[in-house]
């Protein structure tokens, strides 16, 4: 009982502090990347949210994927994305990576970001502004909150399945393996 | 007397981690409203450290790569130990009275050795980079820094840091207004230990992905993060100590600190970055022959 | 027997034996001179405390051979690390060419320095020198065919601080006509000032040799770096401190550290010391900045000597108790680290046959003993506490600070900063980083290597514990033979007038704040999970064998940038060419042979006519 | 008019003198356009870097031509004194699509030559590093060739999202919109 | 017991006129003769050393008295110089003995032993005259051997040494002819006696006249230019031999002359400065020297230079060490020769360069070389160090510290010289692997003997230094060695 109660205000503070503070680690493919900047700085200042770019994938918490993906570019996004430490968290930003957006018909670029990590929140528009990013992230603080952010969770329960997609477009599979 | 001081032993690295990471925020808040920002809450760097302590999982590249934080925060909480926080009847002392200002200079180097050799196991060439760009823009700062701290020593003829919180019994004999070219000296070398803005060669994220820590996260990131709050506490009471006389109480002390805090912060705004070989180039040219001017000062 | 004569003759017999007998097989030549050594180390522990001196007539001269605490000080240090450096041969010169040749070499250095030390007269003394001098450089010439300009350049830099130094030594025999210690302590006062100054001038040329002062300093580097691994430990360790022991006997047996007469004293100090210093401290800063951009080990670690052994100079130049106590400690500090590190590079040469600090990296789990002791060899060489090394640099810096010498204090400080880049290459690029793929089999050396070098590393956390010991024996030394007042002692805590450190202190402190925290640190959380060396952040790429993700090269690169003042200045390129123009010189004036009858027909009569004209000067 | 061509004439004869299977024409001022069989040859390629004083190569294109047979290279060369624009083309067969690398003459044709290669699967002689550009791995048939049908492989290899089922060309939604004509892809107005 | 000191003289001039008639008998008789007859000289002068340390042994011959008749005076030094000349001799004889495979070996062998002779005689007599004599056996034997290599060099050095030689002899003669016409007599003790009484301004003249010609001999410069081509053309053996002996003859007369004879205290500072510039520019020449033998003949030549200062520092522990210094030269030179003849034999060349890695192919000769370059470099233990040490520490308490350290700065350049040599020997990868050659047992047997005596002589100087105190004494201190000889008779 004692114990529960320990765990219960262990994990309110964890999602508090885990809510608080977003580093961000900025996958800037496409053309989305040139919305970040003024998401960052002084006109939106998203650091009041306690979001923070972040250089390296150790420290980050949330994977923000900006645009589409070519097959090349999964197989770093994935990559990045298994060397983060859980928990951990995927934006997807943009309909590029909702539905190959206008690159719907490309042999090189991916239609559903979901297929191949599991994204915890989609922000959609072509490109979206920043304040559609700042209000997903809100959303992501709001999911956070109820614990329902749970995309690193989803993927060490489905790894298989995710392997499968992943394996499908990616022809040549020589990455180490996924230790979360 | 016991208790209190065996409770300031437990407590001290709290407070100074505390503190540490108090003055960060308060310092990302005032750059904010500089930038037109609004700005992070001021305990954000709090917020980011239980965050990081509540990471699920972490990754080690070996036993040093384990050990270095922990060695970090050893060093650090080392230092001090062997500090004198706050002076006056009702000071704070810890272990100071076993150590001499000798010791804390080389003291100091303990954390910042394991964390190179941390970030050297990562096996991140870039946490190489950081490590030698860090090591070689010390070697620069160093330069005015022994100068003022040799000077301070051989002007009041002792090396105990206790002796030359004594000599600066009122405001008038404060160091800063007493030997004010040492001062200066010490000043810009304080500029390369916080490493803010001109200095800050060493993490530089654009370039080599924040350094020396790129490949630390999870809990050992938490724990450098404390051991970065920590070291600035350190160094700011550090300076109170010799340039201000210490603190008799911590109102004063947080006064004191937080004014060496706001300096090289403040230069850092407006600044941007040196490259190594400029930094440790600008550190040998005027903060040097600053301190030399001291020297003849005290000398003569 | 007498124990002194007995030591040597052990010492120079296993040498011969081992060489002799050597021919038949390893294990007879290896043992031969292990047990040598060994043997008379034993004696040498029994000579401890006591006073025995052995006197002979040679040649009409008086040889003294004498043990005092001073001489017993070196010989702990000689044969302390004499015996680690043996142990460790055994294994490391295995299935190696000519190991007859380096027993034969290693026991003469051994038996000459220990003459050396015992000698109680400057013949004899000079005689061993002469017999080190040249055991040491069969040694550097042992890889033959690149050793060769290394030794040549040793030779004959020896030779010339050698025949400096002799001619110090018989203007003393020409003063007094004896060549006893005693007799020149006591003479010494009586001389004239620039005869005081022209002896301390050759002795210092001849002593700052072997201990590598700059600019006599451009033997070293090669020679340390040319001989075998164990020997480079010996060398640096403990050759180079009998250069020390001829300054600790020149300043203050000899009593050359009070000039008498009417010196210049600046702080308190006789003009020519106060210049030593200052020899000392730039020694220290220069090969230390010199040092950080070596990218083989051995040279790294020799210019790194160099720069010690200036702040060993610096200290005995201070003429003061405090300074002497800073020096000898120091330089038993240097024997131990430098003795860890030598050895740990050549455990590291052992097993992946490179020195190239940038062929290197992420050895550390392969050979995590040696990395152990390279960790505490650097954190004792950078003088960071709780190591023993603090102790020394404490002292320097406070007998420094005593003697109110700001500008020196600030030299060494700037060159102990400075150490720590070079500190921090040598472990990293060796062992940590990437490891390059043909490394991956190295297994760690066998246990006859491991021990010595661990054997130091206790050794020197012990002293960084309770330097009390130590400092205790420095005292003996200068109060008996160095006429020195001893600085004050207390078991727990060193202290002078100006301030104090309590090692136990630090030591207590670290290590609990350490255990508590790694206690904490390591239940709250779960353990961790293990990743391969290439799992780092590549953005992404997974990195192919061909990306190179160790940074080794040019390691320093935008440091020497900023010192390239330093760089661009070399001693070794002036002598190179100051030989080179006087080989010139000797070219133009060997033509006075011409080859030519008539011509030397000429000189003979010229010779003849010329005697004659001056016939006056010949009566 | 004549003499405002004065230069191209002068190098379209030089040309004609040296090579006689090039067939040179001048497009307009300050644009000649050489049209090669089987493959650019380095000789000819140098010659006009050193003679011709061409020394910039701005790109290398490809074109697929299935009604031909043939691929078409366009090597676009500038002449920085002369102010005039070369295109070389050159015809391959397309079973056999061969040709010399540029790269001992200009070092950046390696990426073009890299990128030709993927594409329309032209081979390069001598080329010294011909790894994967954009595409990693592709084990299907070069992307750019006509005959590459896209649709068919994003299908058979991409997982659709709900709502994209009807999805059409584009430039058919285009004419539905403006109740036009759906264009003519072919090439024929050339 | 010991036989007629005469026989030392007499025996071997005899037996080398007997060679050519005992060539006719057998080619291998000549090849010992010399062995046998020089052994016999080395058992003659150690047996009389004990005697002749107590006083001069005076031999009169036919019953004439001296200072009337001829004698020979053998004294500590005359004693020391046999041993050391017998010694080199019978060591290099039995080299010969194998070494000399070039006819004419009889004449080789007899004009070995006059050479030998009339080094030994020269030491040996006490008059002046006899001293031309033997000075004129030993020189012309000398010049024959040096053209014993019949090809244009070696006639070249030859005629190079005959014309300097010829000079000197005059010189000599001329000099002994002022000395009779001023003071009527030969013996040597009886002109010091009497030359007192001669106006020094003829005396003087007598001196430069003999201080030339004998200066020749001993190497002085600038006297000496006969002397690199004379060792570097020679046979092997009679370069090694030069050192070993006929130089020392020549110093031996030299010391005579200023120390017995004359009495101008002038002339001692003048020979240690010749000793300096001798040394220098010797050691300076050998540096720059290609070829190993011209570079060892112009390190002998700085040794002579080493010992001309120690005879002019004109004090008993000087004298003592210049000769310890002759004695350590007469062992090393040899050898290093006999080695270096080897060594240059079995290369194919006489350059330097190409020794390339000899110390792989050749290692016991190598070690000899390399034992010998140490040695001579005045390292310890070995005995070059000791007499280097003596003679230094005298040259300072003599007051002349520049000389002192003109001579080390000499020495340091012989050590760079010398490891390059051996450096070349060691250091070098071998050229090509090179079928081993037999280096005969006698060689050996030879170098061995030299080197066993330098080592030893380094290891107890004090041994060596007893029999050279009489010597150096008598020297120094004429009044004793004239009274000697003057006395003997009564």
């Amino acid at each position: 009982m004692k114990e529960d109660w320990g765990k219960e205000a262990g994990n309110i503070i964890a999602r508090w502090a885990r809510k608080h503070s977003l580093w961000v680690l900025a996958y800037g493919t496409g053309c989305g990347a040139i919305e970040i900047p003024p998401t960052m700085t002084s006109r939106y200042d998203a650091e009041r949210f306690g979001i923070t770019g972040m250089a390296t994938p150790r420290q980050a918490d949330v994977l923000l994927i900006t645009g589409y993906l070519a097959v090349k570019t999964l197989k770093r996004v994935i990559r990045t994305y298994e060397q983060m430490q859980s928990p951990k968290y995927v934006m997807g930003f943009g309909s590029c990576t909702i539905n190959g957006g206008m690159y719907w018909d490309s042999y090189n670029t991916i239609k559903r970001l979901d297929d191949y990590l599991p994204v915890d929140i989609f922000i959609n528009g072509c490109m979206p502004r920043p304040e559609g990013v700042i209000d997903g992230f809100i959303e992501l603080q709001k999911l956070i909150d109820s614990g329902q952010a749970n995309g690193w969770k989803k993927y060490q329960d489905n790894l298989e399945w995710y392997r499968t997609n992943q394996k499908k477009v990616i022809k040549n599979w020589k990455m180490p393996d996924y230790n979360w | 007397m016991d208790t209190s001081f065996n409770l300031w032993i437990l407590l001290m690295p709290f407070v100074g981690a505390l503190v540490g990471l108090t003055y960060m925020g308060i310092g990302r808040r005032i750059i904010a409203r500089v930038q037109h920002r609004y700005g992070p809450p001021i305990f954000q760097n709090i917020v980011d450290v239980l965050k990081l302590y509540s990471k699920k999982t972490a990754i080690t590249h070996g036993v040093m790569f384990h050990l270095a934080p922990t060695l970090a925060i050893t060093g650090t909480i080392s230092t001090l130990m062997f500090l004198p926080i706050l002076t006056g009847p009702h000071g704070i002392y810890l272990f100071s009275f076993k150590g001499d200002l000798i010791l804390l200079m080389y003291i100091m180097v303990f954390g910042c050795l394991a964390m190179a050799l941390g970030a050297g196991q990562s096996g991140n060439p870039n946490s190489a980079i950081g490590v030698s760009r860090g090591l070689s823009q010390m070697v620069g700062y160093e330069a005015p820094f022994v100068i003022a701290m040799v000077t301070l020593m051989v002007q009041f003829n002792t090396t105990s840091v206790h002796d030359i919180i004594k000599a600066q019994d009122s405001f008038v004999h404060w160091n800063m207004f007493q030997s004010p070219f040492a001062f200066i000296a010490a000043l810009f070398a304080f500029l390369g230990f916080m490493g803010n803005k001109p200095f800050d060669v060493v993490i530089a994220p654009a370039e080599i992905a924040s350094g020396p820590p790129s490949e630390f996260g999870g809990k050992y990131l938490a724990l450098m993060q404390t051991n970065r709050g920590m070291f600035a506490f350190v160094k700011l009471v550090l300076y109170v100590d010799l340039f201000m006389g210490g603190a008799a109480n911590f109102v004063s002390l947080l006064a004191k600190t937080f004014f060496f805090y706001l300096i090289p912060l403040f230069v850092g705004i407006v600044n941007p970055r040196f490259r190594t070989e400029q930094a440790i180039t600008f550190f040998w040219k005027w903060p040097t022959v600053i301190g030399l001017l001291g020297f003849l000062m005290v000398i003569l | 027997m007498e124990t002194i004569p007995l030591i040597l003759l052990i010492l120079f017999g296993s040498a011969l034996l081992s060489y002799v007998i050597g021919k038949i097989n390893f294990v007879l030549k290896v043992g031969v001179a292990l047990a040598g050594i060994l043997v008379s180390g034993y004696y040498f522990l029994q000579l401890y405390g006591q006073a025995q001196s052995y006197t002979f007539r040679l040649l009409g001269f008086d040889i003294i051979w004498r043990i005092n605490p001073l001489s017993w000080f070196f010989g702990m240090l000689i044969f302390g690390l004499g015996i680690l450096v043996a142990i460790f041969s055994t294994s490391y010169m295995k299935n190696k060419e000519r190991v007859d040749f380096y027993c034969f070499a290693l026991c003469m250095t051994i038996a000459s320095m220990f003459g050396i030390v015992v000698s109680g007269d400057l013949l004899s003394f000079f005689f061993f020198w002469e017999i080190m001098t040249w055991a040491s450089f069969l040694m550097v010439i042992y890889y033959r065919y690149e050793a060769q300009a290394a030794g040549i350049k040793y030779f004959v830099m020896s030779m010339i601080g050698a025949y400096s130094m002799l001619i110090a030594i018989l203007m003393v025999y020409a003063q007094l006509g004896t060549f006893s210690f005693d007799a020149l302590a006591s003479g010494w006062s009586d001389f004239s000032v620039s005869f005081q100054i022209a002896l301390f001038v050759l002795f210092a040329i001849g002593f700052g040799v072997k201990a590598a002062v700059m600019p006599l300093h451009t033997w070293a580097p090669d020679a340390y770096g040319m001989s075998p691994a164990p020997f480079s430990a010996l060398f640096s360790g403990v050759l180079s401190k009998m250069g020390i022991y001829g300054f600790a006997l020149l300043m203050f047996v000899f009593g050359a550290g009070k000039l008498a007469g009417s010196v210049t004293t600046i702080h308190g100090v006789a003009l020519p010391s106060y210049i030593l210093a200052w020899f000392g401290a730039l020694t220290a800063l220069i090969a230390t900045l010199i040092a950080v951009m070596q990218d083989d080990a051995k040279k790294l670690l020799a210019y790194s000597s160099v720069g010690q052994l200036g702040y060993i100079i610096l200290g005995f130049s201070l003429n003061s108790s405090m300074g002497t106590t800073a020096a000898l400690f120091h330089a038993v500090n240097h024997t131990i680290f430098k003795g860890m590190l030598f050895l740990s590079i050549g455990a590291v040469f052992y097993r992946t046959g490179t020195r190239k600090l940038s062929e290197m990296g992420g050895l550390i789990s392969n050979m995590p003993y040696t990395f152990f002791v390279v960790l505490l060899g650097i954190i004792t060489m950078a003088g960071i506490p709780p190591l023993s090394g603090f102790v020394g640099k404490w002292l320097i810096y406070e007998a420094l600070l005593e003697k109110q010498m700001v500008l020196l204090a600030v030299v060494a400080f700037m060159a102990s900063t400075a150490a720590f880049l070079y500190c921090y290459r040598l472990i990293f690029t060796i062992f940590l980083g990437q490891r390059p793929p043909r490394f991956d089999d190295v297994k760690e050396v066998p246990w006859t290597q491991r021990a010595p070098m661990l054997l130091l590393s206790l050794l020197t956390i012990y002293l960084g514990f309770y330097p009390y010991g130590l400092l205790n024996l420095i005292g003996q030394a200068e109060s008996t033979v160095m006429g020195l007042v001893p600085m004050n002692l207390s078991q727990s805590i060193l202290f002078n007038d100006l301030g104090h450190v309590s090692t136990i202190a630090v030591m207590n402190t670290v290590g609990t704040v350490f255990v508590i925290v790694f206690v904490l640190f390591n239940t709250l959380y779960k353990r961790s999970r293990k990743v391969g060396l290439k799992d780092i952040h590549t953005s992404g790429e997974v990195p192919g064998p061909e990306i190179n993700l160790h940074y080794a090269t040019d390691f320093y690169q935008p440091f020497s940038r900023s010192i390239r003042y330093v760089l661009e200045r070399s001693a070794d390129r002036l002598y190179g060419q100051f030989a080179n123009n006087l080989e010139g010189f000797f070219d133009v004036l060997r033509y006075v042979y011409t080859g030519n009858a008539q011509t030397y027909a000429l000189f003979v009569i010229m010779f003849l006519a010329m005697l004659l004209m001056f016939t006056n000067w010949l009566i | 008019m004549s003499d405002t061509l004065q230069k191209e004439e002068q190098i379209k004869a030089s040309i004609n003198a040296a090579f006689r299977s090039a067939k040179v024409s001048i497009q307009r001022k300050g644009r000649i356009i050489v049209e090669f069989r089987g493959g650019i040859l380095p000789a000819f390629a140098s010659y006009l870097k050193e003679y011709l004083n061409f020394k910039h190569l701005s790109m290398i294109s490809g074109v697929d031509w299935p009604e031909d047979n043939q691929f078409e290279l366009v090597y676009h060369l500038w002449s920085y004194e002369q102010s005039i624009h070369v295109m070389v083309k050159v015809r391959l067969d397309r079973e056999a699509a061969k040709t010399k690398t540029l790269t001992p003459l200009w070092e950046h044709a390696e990426t073009y030559e890299r990128e030709i290669h993927e594409m329309l699967g032209v081979e390069f002689e001598g080329h010294p590093n011909m790894r994967d550009f954009i595409l990693e791995d592709w084990d299907d048939l070069p992307p750019m060739r006509r005959d590459f049908m896209t649709r068919e492989y994003v299908d058979e290899v991409y997982e659709w999202r709900k709502g994209r089922e009807d999805a059409q060309d584009v430039r058919q939604t285009i004419a539905e919109q403006y109740n036009t004509e759906v264009p003519n892809f072919n090439n024929e107005d050339k | 017991m010991y036989f007629d000191p005469v026989l030392m003289i007499a025996l071997p001039l005899f037996a080398a006129f007997l060679i050519p008639l005992l060539g006719r008998v057998s080619k291998e008789i000549p090849k010992y003769v010399p062995v046998v007859m020089i052994g016999f000289n080395l058992y003659e002068s150690i047996m009389m050393l004990p005697h002749s340390m107590v006083k001069p042994i005076i031999v009169i011959i036919a019953a004439w008295k001296p200072p009337l008749g001829i004698n020979l005076t053998i004294g500590a030094l005359g004693n020391v110089l046999a041993l050391i000349i017998s010694l080199v001799g019978f060591v290099v004889a039995i080299y010969n003995v194998r070494f000399v495979q070039k006819e004419p070996t009889e004449k080789y062998h007899m004009l070995y032993m006059l050479m030998v002779a009339g080094a030994t005689g020269m030491v040996l007599t006490g008059d002046l005259f006899n001293l031309f004599v033997f000075l004129e056996i030993t020189s012309i034997s000398s010049y024959a051997l040096t053209a014993f290599i019949r090809d244009r060099n070696g006639a070249e050095a030859a005629f190079k040494y005959l014309l300097i030689g010829s000079l000197s002899s005059t010189f000599v003669l001329l000099g002994i002819a002022l000395i009779y016409g001023t003071t009527g007599t030969l013996n040597m003790a009886d002109i010091a006696e009497k030359i007192q009484h001669v106006d020094s301004k003829i005396t003087i003249v007598a001196l430069i006249l003999l201080v030339t010609g004998f200066g020749v001999e001993s190497e002085m410069f600038p006297l000496n230019g006969w002397a690199p081509d004379a060792y570097s053309q020679a046979p092997t053996a009679i370069g090694a031999a030069f050192g070993g002996i006929v130089v020392k003859a020549g110093v031996y007369a030299l010391a005579r002359l200023i120390y017995t004879i004359f009495n101008f205290q002038g002339v001692f500072f003048f020979i240690l400065i010749m000793g300096v510039i001798t040394l220098l520019i010797a050691e300076m020449s050998a540096i720059r020297q290609k070829q190993l033998k011209r570079m060892l003949a112009f390190s002998s030549i700085g040794q002579m230079g080493l010992v001309l200062i120690a005879l002019g520092l004109a004090t008993v522990r000087g004298v003592e060490g210049g000769l310890f210094q002759m004695f350590n030269h007469a062992m090393i030179k040899p050898l290093l020769f006999l080695s270096a003849g080897y060594l240059v034999y079995y290369s194919g060349s006489k350059d330097i360069s190409d020794l390339d890695g000899m110390g792989r192919k050749k290692p016991l000769l190598s070690f000899f070389f390399a034992f010998g370059a140490f040695a001579i470099m005045g390292l310890p233990p070995l005995s070059g160090f000791w007499s280097k040490f003596i003679i230094i520490s005298e040259t300072i308490r003599g007051g002349f510290v520049v000389v002192a350290a003109l001579a080390l700065f000499g020495s340091v350049i012989e050590a760079v010289y010398y490891l390059r040599v051996v450096g070349r020997l060691y250091f070098k990868q071998p050229n090509e692997s090179e079928k081993t050659k037999y280096v005969h047992a006698s060689a050996i047997l030879a170098m061995s003997v030299l080197a066993l005596v330098v080592l030893f002589a380094g290891l107890f100087p004090d041994m060596v230094m007893s029999y050279l105190k009489p010597a150096a004494t008598e020297l120094v201190d004429k009044t004793a060695y004239i009274k000697a000889v003057l006395t003997a008779g009564l």
